[in-house]
């Protein structure tokens, strides 16, 4: 909802948390930030005001500077991929103010804080499941593009598999886009026709191509479970929340240039694996293997413990992966 | 009700017209400002006024009209000879990409020689990207309309390709490129704001594109060109050749659009560097009649919108396409008013009395 | 390499369905001598309001009537600019796409505010399990129904007849007794419904639901792939096919191993570098219709 | 009913009341009243833009007037659009073509009836056979309109207007395009109809067919009806007067030639010219064009040849459209060049403009050898040109000074600019000269047809071109207007420039000529000093009958 900007409603005095976004919030990443930002507001935390859609450097330095010096925000957050000498310039100009960014360059002094998703322990859990379930050995997976945020889960992804399945093939496609989910879907068509019988629909549009092959499919950033009840066995989860608590706690005390990283990984609650659906009916898999069930929970507790740690790597997957060389 | 030419245009016209454009605009976005929830009165006022109301606001203005100067113009040249150049948004890319290529690759070069060569490796990559479609087109005849069209979404492949591949980021790995050196960053045109000599640039290639169009053989052979063919080849200008050349120097301006916006904004190249620039020339130099005084009017109005509309969506929490959905309807809005200047309305032919004897 | 040329050519016709209706509904416009630079915006609100209305519903053929519908709207639309106002038609068609995706992300966004809305029932695939036939019936109608319908109709009756002279010469048409102002309009509506259908194909049977976007310039390649076939039917579903059997192409090389040396973006680059070619090939120089982009309004 | 007018319309037909059209400021049609009984010929005069194609569109539906009721069979009509005028009988051939070039004659001719269903080709297609039998004019159906010569249109358009059955036939300037064989056919047809009981409006600037074919004839000045007469009884001069304004002895005197021969006004409306030509035009050149021979006229003195084809061939696709041209235009000469439309007269001038390349054979202008020279050079040798595609050397929307500098752009540049002064100063010194009714900023879309060829004229002649090759350089202009085009031609010729005439008019051809030179299939197939080009003559060679 909006407002003129003006009036007061008797929470005057909660700190003002600005979201600041580079794409529409429809784009799950930017999306997830917001989801989190606004349950703070829900929950009577903070006050929260947002802009997206500032897709080109100037726009966001133009926005951000315009935030800055009129709205008296007590922290902004939002992603800073595009425009990264545009959020950090703005950021030098107003020391007061914490800023938190999505980013993949480090924190800068005192004021500049980032974070990033990190799912690669949730993206390696559904690969041990995608491993388990496939009959071909045969898993596709169609991503945006081969950003390191992509390919990190991409990674991890692979190497789940390697886990339950060392004898399966991943195929990786990019649609070089962050929407297009028709060109998403053909994509993975026509990883079904080379032969894959998961899925892993790191963009929207997958699912529905999972759903017309009658094959299991991993979801993506919230849980889309719905979507197919029958066929989505599972989906990673980022939760923003934890890092967000960590910028109202600087929005309330003083700013840090801090990595909030940490406060996505799943140790902190920051990602999951979203309820492994057991119910799934697909032409390949019937339900899941309990067995397969019990050693991805067994992972699980042993990456909440500390016990294991997923590997990151952020180097762009080939297109077509032999697991047992990873 | 009809609509009846007029003998000659009252003065008073044209601002009338732009005035009736602009309240009918306020009147039909009324209802989606309410449905956003915002007061539309508030929200006109920012959309319009309080970017011209402050120095501040105003050098923004100009920013965000300096891309559009040197698509717009592109345009309205290539237009104008009767070349219909769509890809001014792949120039603008390819622009892009030569100006970073020297800009990364020659990193130590010193301001006076780095910027010169900046735009130029620009103008280079606008015009190496134009190439290839006019040639066709001077060859063998085939239609500008597809192949610079096509070759948008080619440009920007390329674009993401490098910074994909070869040109990704060596520090963070994101897809965007290095920081180009220090000697490319276009210095500020006026002290304190963010004007770059971009917009400097933009301006002296208006002027001078303004003149050849306007007060030389060239511009009138252009003219001639591209509103009767025929009639021009007959009267001995090669229209070919014309356009060819004309088709160049279009893809080079608009390359000279992506070198400025490399150099004095982004300093590195992103797969976003360009908001669809290229696209909107073609609004800006078909609303702007082709020529460049209406260019530069139509890309400061845009420019105006744009950061008007940024500043609804940030100060009174609406989705930030009230501002795309404003400025269609003020584009709609104006283009059915200045109708209203060629013609006027007339309901119903006066008497049509005498009838039979 | 193994390239699975049956699920190829199932895939270019399910990739090419979109591309046929819009570009056959396109052809129409231009044959009246308008250039609908509209197709994108129209086929982006087909697609939001098909969406919305199966989603409202709960029926894809509630979507698909409303989606029609929409189209017919846009087009009298685009009609009252080029047509009635006789304004230019590349800033009216660019600034009505520009409208109609900013009203249709607008009412998204209010209406589900970042969510990802799907559809409970959506239009199946015939003949699954198939590789080639497993199609919507919308890809049936649109190659063994639109296409020759619109064949023969511009071929062989009247009504072809008067877009042709409409087209061509609006001053012969008027004095022929043909009104040049309801040819356009009807010309307009009709070929916005056939944009606005190939949209709705992509939310109400390919994906069942409704992302920003979700056209990605396709409206842009129907345009191009209209000039590309001079405003013939066969040579624009001809043209759809190796636009889209390119992309079919690429997406199956890119996860074969034999191509990761192959840049994806340069695949991903094929369908347009293939209309390219097969213009230059094939293409000499084209005659646009004679009242093209023309406004037309008698003394 | 004004003065002159006859009792014999009973019960008209048609009838005007009161039209009224304004451009702007411009009062196109005032108070125009005007009718047409069943079985009568009106034919209606008038300078260019006088107003008459816009009252005949009114007629049509294709011009809403202001003012003024169109009445068919005493019943008022709220025409609006050509569908009405044809739903009451109506049929109209418009002064210029509208047809669409991509499509067949049939399917043109059968436009404007078809519904919107299947069409039946074969049984359409019988059908114009059928009319154009009617009609008398032979024409392939199948042909597409944009391969036919604009003669050929022409007679399209009249088939088309005929196709259904109408009660009344508005015809403008229909014979404008016409060779005197079509004519004929087409009066023929006029004549047919009259019996029919058709009531006939004919627009024409050629006082001989308005004697002619009509029985009344009316005048239109300035948008008003200023005569109304009997043919029969009409003075020609009477009708010049009312045409331009002035009285009958001023327009005499104002038409008269400086050498005041007796029929030269005659000869300037296209009247009958007498075989033996005067001493104006007569040369009595050998028949042997051998350059060097100078050969005496009253104008000038012949002399060294200016242009000079030499086995001049064009062929596209395979087929030849000239072979082996070979002929000579000398200073101070006209030569006329005769032919039936389609027999090669538009590509020859083409290929001298320049904008048709030459296949074998040389071409010089002035002894310099220009054959595969461009437009630019050409004109640098000193030629000029004067199409019949007035539009096709034009550019409509720009304004008249910049059509006029438009093949000298560099002469008026200075440091790179175009120098606008010197600009206007042409033009307004082009529009003084020449008598064009415009202003130096109009834009030539604006011009009457007439105005537009005093602008080409004007920028070909600027030029003083060695040789002037024009085109039907009278096509549809008012006896004032084709009179001042002689007469510049005339003087051009005294000044020492060759001219080469190609006319389909072949009053034009033999009043102005020094010889004729007769085309046919793209060859030469006879040539004669004026003297000799009797119509009968002309007319056996154009026809083909000169070929072996
Ligand atoms: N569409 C128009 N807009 C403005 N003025 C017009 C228009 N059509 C005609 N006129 C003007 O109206 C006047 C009458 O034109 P009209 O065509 O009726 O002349 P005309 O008598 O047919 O001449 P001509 O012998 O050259 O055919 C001219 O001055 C012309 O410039
Ligand atoms: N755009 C326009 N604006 C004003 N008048 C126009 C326009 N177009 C045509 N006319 C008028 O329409 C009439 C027809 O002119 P046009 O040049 O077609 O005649 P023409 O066949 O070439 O020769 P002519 O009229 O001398 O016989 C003219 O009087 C002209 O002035
Ligand atoms: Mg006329
Ligand atoms: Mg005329």
């Amino acid at each position: 909802g909006g407002s003129t900007g003006e009036e007061a409603d008797g929470s005057e005095d909660l700190p003002l948390i600005y979201g600041v976004y580079a794409t529409p919030l429809e784009e799950p990443w930017d999306g997830a930030i917001h989801a989190a930002l606004q349950s703070a507001a829900d929950d009577g935390e903070i006050r929260y005001k947002h802009v997206d859609d500032l897709s080109t450097s100037d726009a966001m330095e133009r926005g951000l500077r315009d935030i800055a010096s009129n709205e008296e925000p007590d922290a902004i957050i939002g992603d800073a991929f595009a425009a990264e000498e545009a959020v950090r310039k703005v950021a030098a100009e107003f020391p007061d103010i914490p800023f938190a960014f999505g980013s993949g360059e480090d924190p800068v002094e005192p004021n500049m804080s980032v974070f990033d998703n990190w799912l690669q322990d949730p993206a390696y859990l559904a690969g041990m499941l995608a491993g388990g379930l496939t009959e071909s050995d045969t898993i596709g997976i169609v991503g945006a593009m081969p950003i390191p945020e992509v390919n990190r889960i991409v990674n991890a992804f692979v190497l789940g598999v390697k886990e339950t399945n060392p004898q399966a093939t991943v195929k990786v496609s990019f649609i070089n886009s962050f929407f297009d989910p028709a060109a998403a879907k053909q994509a993975a068509q026509a990883h079904v026709s080379a032969g894959a019988d998961v899925l892993f629909a790191e963009r929207d549009g997958v699912i529905a191509a999972a759903e017309e092959a009658d094959i299991p499919v991993v979801g993506m950033m919230v849980d889309q479970e719905e979507e197919a009840p029958d066929h989505v066995v599972t989906s990673l989860i980022w939760h923003m929340r934890p890092t967000v608590d960590a910028v109202i706690e600087q929005a309330t005390g003083e700013p840090q240039a801090v990595d909030l990283g940490e406060f996505s990984f799943m140790k902190v609650g920051g990602s999951e694996l979203a309820e492994i659906n057991t119910d799934i009916a697909t032409s390949t898999a019937d339900g899941v293997p309990e067995d397969l069930v019990t050693k991805v929970e067994e992972k699980q507790a042993a990456i909440m413990d500390g016990s294991f740690t997923t590997p990151v790597d952020e180097s762009a997957p080939a297109s077509s992966i032999d697991v047992s060389k990873k | 009700m009809k609509f009846v030419l007029r003998g000659h245009e009252p003065r008073w016209l044209a601002p009338v017209a732009v005035l009736v454009a602009v309240l009918v605009t306020l009147a039909l976005t009324a209802v989606p400002i309410r449905l956003a929830g915002a007061a539309p009165l508030a929200a006109y006022e920012r959309y319009l006024v309080t970017p011209l109301t402050s120095t501040s606001g105003l050098h923004e203005v100009l920013l965000t009209a300096t891309p559009l100067l040197f698509t717009g113009i592109a345009v309205a040249i290539a237009f104008r000879a009767g070349y219909w150049n769509i890809g001014a948004e792949g120039q603008f890319l390819l622009g892009a990409i030569g100006t970073t290529w020297v800009g990364t690759t020659f990193t130590d070069l010193p301001a006076p020689v780095a910027l010169p060569l900046g735009f130029l490796a620009g103008a280079a990559g606008g015009l190496l990207w134009a190439v290839v479609p006019a040639w066709l087109k001077r060859r063998a005849g085939i239609d500008e309309v597809v192949t610079t069209l096509l070759l948008n979404p080619v440009a920007l492949l390329v674009v993401q390709g490098l910074l994909n591949g070869p040109w990704r980021n060596s520090s963070s790995g994101f897809t965007d490129s290095d920081r180009l050196g220090s000697g490319f960053d276009l210095p500020a045109l006026i002290p304190d704001s963010r004007v770059h000599w971009g917009f400097g640039v933009a301006v002296v290639v208006i002027v001078v594109a303004g003149v050849v169009l306007a007060r030389t053989a060239t511009g009138v052979r252009i003219k001639a060109a591209g509103q009767a063919p025929r009639a021009a080849e007959f009267s001995g200008v090669d229209v070919g050749r014309l356009q060819w050349r004309c088709a160049l120097v279009s893809g080079a301006i608009a390359g000279l659009g992506g070198a400025s916006q490399v150099m004095g904004v982004q300093h590195q190249l992103t797969a976003g560097i360009s908001d669809g620039y290229g696209y909107t020339g073609v609004i800006v130099a078909t609303l702007g009649g082709l020529g460049a005084i209406g260019v530069v009017l139509v890309a400061l109005l845009l420019g105006d919108i744009s950061v008007g509309a940024q500043n609804v969506s940030l100060v009174l929490q609406v989705p930030a396409q009230l501002g795309a959905m404003f400025s269609a309807l003020l584009l709609l809005a104006v283009l059915s008013a200045m109708s209203w200047r060629r013609y006027r309305l007339q309901w119903r032919p006066r008497s049509r009395s005498g009838g039979s004897r | 390499m193994s390239i699975n040329l049956l699920a190829l050519i199932g895939a270019m016709l399910t990739i090419a369905t979109p591309l046929v209706w819009a570009g056959i509904g396109e052809l129409i416009t231009e044959r009246s001598g308008v250039l609908n630079l509209s197709i994108e915006g129209t086929m982006y609100l087909g697609a939001f309001i098909g969406f919305l209305a199966a989603a409202r519903s709960g029926s894809p053929w509630v979507g698909l009537l409303a989606a029609v519908v929409s189209g017919v709207v846009a087009g009298a639309l685009m009609a009252f600019f080029v047509v009635t106002l006789g304004l230019n038609q590349h800033v009216s068609g660019l600034g009505l796409t520009l409208l109609l995706i900013a009203i249709c992300e607008f009412t998204f966004r209010l209406l589900y505010a970042g969510d990802r809305p799907t559809l409970d029932d959506k239009f199946a695939v015939l003949f699954r399990g198939t590789d080639v036939l497993a199609q919507h019936w919308l890809t049936y109608v649109g190659f063994l129904v639109l296409a020759p319908v619109t064949w023969w109709v511009l071929r062989s009756t009247g009504l072809g007849m008067r877009l042709h002279a409409v087209g061509e010469s609006f001053e012969a048409a008027d004095v022929a007794g043909i009104s040049v102002t309801a040819t356009r309009y009807v010309a307009l509506m009709v070929g916005s419904a056939l944009m606005a259908i190939g949209g709705a194909f992509l939310t109400l049977a390919v994906l069942g639901s409704f992302t920003l976007d979700i056209v990605s310039g396709r409206g842009w390649v129907c345009i191009a792939l209209v000039i590309f076939a001079r405003w013939r039917v066969w040579p624009a579903v001809l043209g759809a096919l190796i636009f889209a059997g390119m992309d079919a192409l690429q997406l199956q090389l890119a996860i074969t191993s034999a191509f990761d040396a192959v840049p994806g973006e340069l695949m991903l680059a094929l369908p347009y570098l293939a209309v390219i070619a097969a213009l230059a090939i094939g293409g000499r120089t084209v005659r646009y219709p004679g009242s093209y982009l023309k406004a037309y309004r008698r003394a | 009913m004004t003065g002159g007018a006859t009792d014999t319309v009973a019960r008209p037909l048609l009838e005007l009341t009161g039209i009224t059209k304004r451009y702007g400021d411009l009062l196109a049609n005032d108070d125009v009243s005007l009718r047409v009984a069943p079985g009568e010929v009106v034919a209606m005069l008038g300078e260019n833009g006088a107003g008459k194609s816009t009252l005949m569109k009114v007629v049509y539906g294709l011009v809403r007037p202001d003012a003024g009721t169109v009445a068919v069979d005493g019943r008022p009509l709220d025409i609006s659009s050509p569908k009405d005028a044809m739903a009451a009988g109506i049929g109209m051939v418009t002064q210029e073509f509208s047809l669409v070039e991509t499509m067949t004659v049939t399917d043109n001719v059968a436009l404007s009836g078809t519904g919107l269903g299947r069409v039946d080709r074969a049984e359409t297609r019988r059908r114009v056979v059928e009319a154009m039998e009617r009609v008398g004019v032979s024409l392939d159906p199948d042909r597409l309109v944009g391969s036919l010569s604009i003669g050929e249109r022409q007679r399209v358009e009249i088939v088309k207007a005929l196709f259904h059955d109408c009660r009344v036939v508005i015809l403008d300037e229909p014979t404008a395009v016409l060779t005197p064989q079509d004519v004929r056919a087409l009066f023929e047809t006029v004549r047919r109809l009259r019996t029919a009981g058709l009531g006939i409006l004919v627009v024409s600037h050629k006082l001989r067919e308005v004697a002619e074919i009509s029985d009344r004839v009316v005048v239109l000045r300035r948008g008003r009806l200023v005569g109304d007469r009997v043919t029969a009884t009409v003075r020609d001069e009477e009708l010049a007067a009312l045409m331009m304004g002035g009285s009958t002895d001023e327009v005499a005197a104002a038409t008269a030639t400086p050498a005041a021969e007796p029929s030269e006004l005659e000869a300037a409306v296209g009247m009958e010219v007498p075989t033996d030509q005067p001493a104006a035009s007569a040369t009595t050149t050998a028949a042997s064009p051998t350059p060097g021979t100078t050969t005496g006229t009253t104008t000038g003195t012949t002399g060294e040849p200016v242009l000079r084809l030499t086995g001049l061939t064009v062929s596209r696709g395979g087929r030849d459209l000239l072979s082996g041209i070979d002929l000579a235009v000398r200073a101070g000469e006209i030569v006329g060049l005769a032919g039936v439309s389609g027999n090669g007269q538009t590509e020859l001038v083409e290929v001298l403009s320049g904008t048709l390349p030459v296949t074998s054979g040389t071409l010089e202008v002035d002894g310099q050898d220009v054959t595969s020279a461009d437009v630019g050079r050409r004109l640098a040798a000193g030629l000029g040109r004067l199409t019949e595609d007035r539009r096709g050397s034009v550019v409509p929307q720009m304004s008249v000074e910049q059509n006029l500098v438009l093949e000298d752009l560099p002469a008026y540049t200075r440091r790179g600019l175009l120098d606008r002064k010197a600009v206007r100063a042409h033009a307004e010194a082009m529009i003084e000269r020449f008598d064009i009714r415009a202003r130096p900023a109009d834009a030539v879309a604006t011009l009457s047809g007439g105005n537009m060829q005093k602008v080409l004229l004007a920028r070909a002649l600027a030029r003083r071109p060695r040789v002037l090759v024009v085109a039907q350089p009278t096509r549809g202009l008012d006896i004032g207007a084709y009179r001042y085009v002689h007469q510049q031609l005339d003087e051009l010729r005294t000044e020492g420039a060759g001219v080469l005439l190609v006319s389909e008019d072949l009053d034009e051809l033999r009043a102005l000529s020094d010889r004729v030179v007769v085309l046919f299939r793209g060859e030469v197939v006879g040539e004669m000093p004026v003297a000799e080009a009797s119509p009968d003559r002309l007319g056996v060679l154009m026809a083909g009958g000169g070929s072996s």
